[in-house]
């Protein structure tokens, strides 16, 4: 394979490799409570977070004298998105506004304030960069990272998958059950920004949302039930980014917009697909209403 | 039994991540004897560098036509060039801020800044702004050198010193070819006096600052400039300082470049009824040898052609 | 006794007895002293102090409005509390029905997952709800809708299946808000029985709000009635004579 | 007043008195069905619309040999953005996928293709153009179009609000009502896509959703019943916008960014209000507790 | 006349008398002729034909699933249907309650701005609900309720709410489904009321769905009972005797 002998497209791959099928799973339990853009506000606040990372900088510079490394480092940015979707994860349990509108508003005021503050100092280098991302430019220590953060999301979701799901599927019926729906809902929020916060490098904040939704809508379209769900959502999620970095390297186009094209190529096959396994799932409740019909006229009568 | 199925393909995916991962490992691919690979990253230094270097070198540009230095996203076509080549030509002063990343990973022995030894101008800050005065000193360098003929010498210079050091075969070469380009860069500068310097009441009025060098150097005094490549709109009293001075200093050309005029310069230009002139910073040029000395021309007709007032667009 | 154990009339040693000889005969489960909860800056409900213990079935009655969905919430553990305190017995193991299911309807959870989930049974192989005859499952009817998806349920179907997970959970104490609402007839008579049988084979206790008098009545051993304060309670026999709810009703417009 | 000397500055705050109140309205209705993104998902759709205009450009100067104007005329953006609108509505009603999701993935797979494209025109800078924008280059005849857009949406709002209004409840009674459920979700779909194709020009895809968004949001805050909510919506998009206008000057800043931070400072003095609103209300609700106990323990049995 | 009007048993000249009876002493309303309807490739009832008079109670009853609130749906207008058609009295007015009730709990919607919204009267000044006595209104206890908000309302006040706007409306034809759900005692008992009013004084046609057997069978004029078809139709007193329902039951599981 040609393209493995070049270290960035082995980093490249890596890295899609890794978050590809994360992002998927998250995303089954971001588009299941309305929360679908939440990478995006999130990776849209990365705006003011560099650019406060800035202001600091100059701060440090100016009051003590020496210079930071330019730019907001990794391990800042991370710490600066956990804040951010903590703040917004608390806002959530406001019961004020839906979740989508205050991402909305966070969205856009993070993006007022950085640009303003970017503007000011000259700097709209880094909203580029903050936007666009580069999946070639990242470093073996960025893969790391997100390895690390992929293998907590994985640890943390295979642990509690139960209640996790119990949540998305009845918050009060969970907090009954004796679940901690306040600390599980943190946990998986601070999830998804950790890994937001790394495929912000690899995609940038237009288009990271990507990852997390479109493999989870593609598997709603074929998934007969939960579990396949979650499972078709990490394969999509596998394929469509892996198969995103290999395609922009033979067809030489930038690999952010192919990952997500390739995504929703996928969400397009699955969207063909459907007729068919639509079809095996008619005939299986077709024969649930059999069984319904089978019974006696009430239902629970047979079994008295 | 289906189940299983499902468990294997998960597990499936996890190996093919485990291989993608882990084929760091695999040896180093052994690079075959080429020419020497020379990479520049703007279409003005593959001009000279083709000038200097003809078919001798494997020359390749990283922008490709029309796109803008400013703001460009690489490819991973870029990036397999960039770790191709022997040699990166690159402009410096913070043009290239799209290289930074993917120069973190490059030999810094294979890189060459054209622009090295140029003292460099600041960014433009507007006078109008409150701040604007004190912060002139701190501004990042404006990067746009090669559009003043006597600063491309220094580039062309530079090229020339680096290959030649490169690839000492064809040194004696790269120096005779080196120096046509650059006589013939002072003829252009020549040409560029001769005809601008007659003319009164040089101003210039642009929405981004290029022209900075060129105007530096033949006396056109840049009376604004807004910047609004890569901003989130322009603040209404910078816009209402420029159409004030736009009016005070009698400016009676506004400059932009094709493909990238700006809706707030159509708007001032609509206002004032002073009409945009067109030149070409060479950013997104075609890759072509000749490409500096066409456009520089083209650029001093237009210069010309706006400062005699022939066009009579004005109130 | 009185329709109230509340006032110190003539009834007093007399509901003293009951109570005495209902907390003997059976093991404690839970106990609220005069506690309170509401949404925003009101009330709910306030000093509601009541008991539940194993092996009976404890209604709780009032009008709409009255606060039965707040406590039950409350003691659920969903609402804070603002006042009082909750006593359980140790390690108690509670299950709750609520009165609004909301989810995601779109969903595709089959109704075979969602009772893996909730009942902790492996939830990437929920055959056992098939090949395990879970009594509760069987009689409420929920058998037949295994593969079927939680969002695509009717009404009544919905709330079998809630229901049945409910009750499938076997724990010593069931909170059930309104659960045979939208059931149909036999639907409710195999609640009905479900609940005899949970209460005197199982022994768990059943903390039962609902407005279906004649089944409170009924099945009840204790009945609360509730109207942001506890107005009254007693045996369903003594609480629920016609003539003296309506003098309850009359007498206490502001408990308290 | 100062600024009122400049021309554009005229155009600049015709524009946010026209946009500002309307947006704000608008709002209301989005952010009560999870569509705070809707706003957001359509402006970044136009990045692909500009793109394929650039597209067709091309192949018109190819094919005919004649040049069209630069850039794709407001018309034509305003057509693409009706389009887009069109096909999101349809997709909302396909009941597969919640608005959210659609949204979401319309979005970044309009950006990523827009990218893509523009990229490789090596046209980046309507990308800026389109996610920027600019309230100060706006013509008399944008204004124009804005007050057209403005007034069928005054006009078509006020005479079905009733309708608009039930729907925002419950779909299926409004159904019942014989409401033309789907036509009204549409028209309302298409008032704001005509409203976000112009507000595009004056703030940008990045921050279009505020004017929509971050108004009805303050107003949920402080409204006691949903007619103050659509006044107090209506009255905030009209000062934040101004506002924002006037301060831009004033403090020398850009204007889309300042009118979006206005519109979040009314949100928090909004929520500095609330406690002393939520009290009103707390007393209000009191009342209606008294009346409940005042009746007899059965609420029904005093009047009858 | 048997359980089933649909039988041309020994029965056939009884039923079709008391048929003929019904239609000759009442407005027409509406008639289904064969009609079908569902969800996905499935149908959820077939084959349905009924008919709706001015001035009569129609009940729908049905176990779980049988497709009553599909039925109610599709003549609402809300589902298409796939076969038969609908024939309606011109320019029939129809009030619907669904079963289920889903709205943004966040919205600040008081319920004197639903009722005005819904009942089409000036949503800016609420007022109106307050000074005019409106019937309904008073009787379910809505009155006490205008100035909450929508959704804060507990599970009963809100079916009150959104049943008294129902009848509110007075229209020519009411479709109920299951209207008393979680409404409390005396709620159900001014619903019966009004029920009995609204046909008996406003000549109202009324088609409800209920689980609630004593209801149906004190205020139907007229029962249908539907599983997917129509097993059986006639006058309460005849179809729900209990040994014939069971015997309906028996004898028809697979319909047609
Ligand atoms: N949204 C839906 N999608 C798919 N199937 C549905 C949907 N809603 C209902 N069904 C199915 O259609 C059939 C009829 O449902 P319907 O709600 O009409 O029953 P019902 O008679 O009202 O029952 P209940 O007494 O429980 O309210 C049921 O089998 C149900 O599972
Ligand atoms: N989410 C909420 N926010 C504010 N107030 C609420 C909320 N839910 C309920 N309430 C109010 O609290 C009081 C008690 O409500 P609750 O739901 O406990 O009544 P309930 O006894 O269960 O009535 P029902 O028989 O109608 O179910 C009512 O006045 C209700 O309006
Ligand atoms: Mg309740
Ligand atoms: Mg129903
Ligand atoms: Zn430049």
């Amino acid at each position: 394979m040609d393209f493995l002998s070049y270290d960035f497209l082995r980093r490249a791959l890596s890295a899609a490799a890794l978050a590809g099928p994360v992002c998927g799973f998250l995303g089954v339990f971001l588009t299941a409570r309305g929360m679908a853009f939440f990478s995006d506000a999130l990776a849209h606040t990365a705006i003011t977070g560099v650019a406060l990372g800035l202001l600091a900088e100059g701060a440090v510079e100016f009051w003590f004298g020496f210079a930071l490394p330019p730019g907001l480092p990794s391990g800042l940015l991370i710490l600066w998105c956990l804040g951010a979707a903590w703040l917004m994860a608390s806002l959530f349990e406001s019961a004020r506004w839906r979740p989508d509108t205050v991402m909305a508003f966070c969205f856009t005021g993070s993006v007022a304030f950085g640009v303003l503050v970017l503007g000011k100092l000259g700097r709209y280098g880094f909203l580029e960069e903050t936007l666009f991302g580069d999946i070639n430019a990242n470093s073996w220590g960025d893969v790391a990272v997100l390895g690390a953060v992929t293998m907590s999301a994985v640890i943390v979701l295979g642990r509690r998958l139960r209640e996790f799901l119990l949540i998305l599927l009845d918050e009060d019926l969970a907090l009954a059950d004796g679940i901690p729906v306040r600390r599980l809902n943190r946990i998986l929020v601070l999830l998804v920004a950790a890994v937001v916060a790394i495929a912000l490098k690899l995609l940038g904040a237009l288009l990271v949302s990507a990852l997390l939704v479109v493999p989870a809508a593609a598997a709603r379209l074929v998934a007969p039930n939960l579990r396949l769900l979650l499972v078709f959502a990490g394969i999509g999620g596998f394929l469509g980014s892996v198969g995103g970095v290999i395609l922009s390297f033979y067809l030489d186009l930038p690999t952010g917009p192919t990952i997500v094209l390739t995504q929703l190529a996928l969400l397009l096959i699955a969207l063909g697909l459907q007729p068919l396994l639509g079809h095996r799932r008619r005939s299986q409740s077709r024969g649930s209403a059999e069984a319904t019909t089978s019974q006696s006229i009430w239902p629970s009568s047979e079994s008295r | 039994m289906r189940n299983r199925y499902r468990i294997l393909g998960a597990g499936f995916c996890v190996l093919l991540t485990w291989w993608a991962a882990s084929s760091v490992g695999l040896a180093d691919s052994l690079r075959p004897a080429h020419p020497f690979r020379v990479l520049t990253t703007i279409a003005p230094l593959y001009s000279f560098v083709k000038s200097i270097a003809g078919e001798t070198v494997e020359l390749a540009n990283l922008l490709p036509q029309n796109a803008d230095p400013h703001d460009y996203v690489l490819s991973p076509g870029d990036a397999r060039r960039i770790a191709q080549a022997d040699l990166i030509i690159r402009n410096g002063l913070g043009l290239e801020f799209f290289l930074e990343k993917a120069l973190a990973e490059v030999d810094r022995e294979k890189l060459l800044d054209a622009s090295a030894g140029i003292t460099p101008l600041p960014q433009w800050v507007s006078p109008g702004s409150p701040t604007g005065g004190s912060r002139a000193g701190e501004m990042p360098p404006n990067p746009h050198v090669w559009l003043d003929p006597v600063l491309a010498v220094v580039e062309v210079e530079n090229i020339v010193r680096e290959l030649c050091r490169r690839d000492t075969a064809k040194a004696s070469n790269y120096r005779a070819r080196g120096k046509l380009l650059v006589e013939e860069l002072l003829r252009l500068d020549e040409r560029y006096r001769h005809s601008l310097d007659p003319l009164p009441d040089k101003k210039m009025v642009s929405d981004h600052d290029a022209f900075a060098y060129l105007a530096e150097r033949y006396g056109i005094q840049r009376v604004a400039i807004l910047e609004t490549r890569g901003h989130a709109g322009l603040s209404p009293k910078l816009v209402a300082w420029v159409l004030d001075s736009i009016v005070r200093n009698r400016v009676r050309a506004l400059f932009s470049e094709v493909n990238h005029v700006s809706s707030e310069l159509r708007s001032i230009s609509r206002d004032s009824g002073v009409p945009i002139v067109l030149l070409d910073s060479m950013e997104s040029g075609a890759l072509r040898a000749d490409l500096y000395e066409r456009v520089a021309e083209a650029n001093r007709q237009a210069l010309v052609g706006a400062f005699q007032g022939d066009s009579s667009a004005h109130p | 006794m009185g329709p109230g154990s509340e006032q110190g009339s003539e009834g007093r040693s007399d509901a003293a007895d009951v109570a005495i000889r209902r907390a003997a005969s059976r093991p404690f489960l839970l106990r609220t002293e005069g506690i309170a909860a509401g949404y925003g800056d009101e009330a709910a409900f306030e000093e509601v102090s009541l008991e539940v213990f194993g092996r009976e079935v404890v209604s709780l009655i009032g009008p709409n409005g009255a606060g039965k969905t707040t406590l039950l919430r409350c003691l659920a553990g969903i609402l804070p509390l603002r006042q009082g305190r909750v006593e359980k017995a140790f390690g108690l193991r509670m299950s709750y029905l609520p009165q609004r299911l909301s989810f995601d309807r779109l969903l595709p959870v089959t109704v075979a997952e969602f009772l893996s989930l909730r009942l902790g049974r492996p939830f990437f192989r929920p055959g056992w709800a098939k090949q395990e005859r879970v009594e509760s499952l069987e009689e409420l009817g929920v058998t037949s809708l295994l593969d079927r998806r939680l969002g695509e349920l009717s009404g009544g179907e919905r709330q079998r299946v809630f229901l049945a997970a409910a009750l499938a959970k076997r724990p010593q104490l069931l909170l059930l808000d309104e659960p045979a609402t939208g059931v149909d007839l036999l639907g409710a008579a195999a609640f009905d029985a479900l609940l005899h049988r949970l209460r005197d084979r199982d022994g768990l206790g059943i903390l039962l709000v609902s407005h279906d008098l004649h089944l409170v009545h009924h099945i009840s051993d204790w009945v609360y009635f509730l109207n942001r304060r506890i107005l009254a309670s007693g045996p369903p026999k003594e609480v629920m004579r016609e003539d003296q709810l309506a003098a309850a009703y009359q007498r206490f417009p502001h408990p308290g």
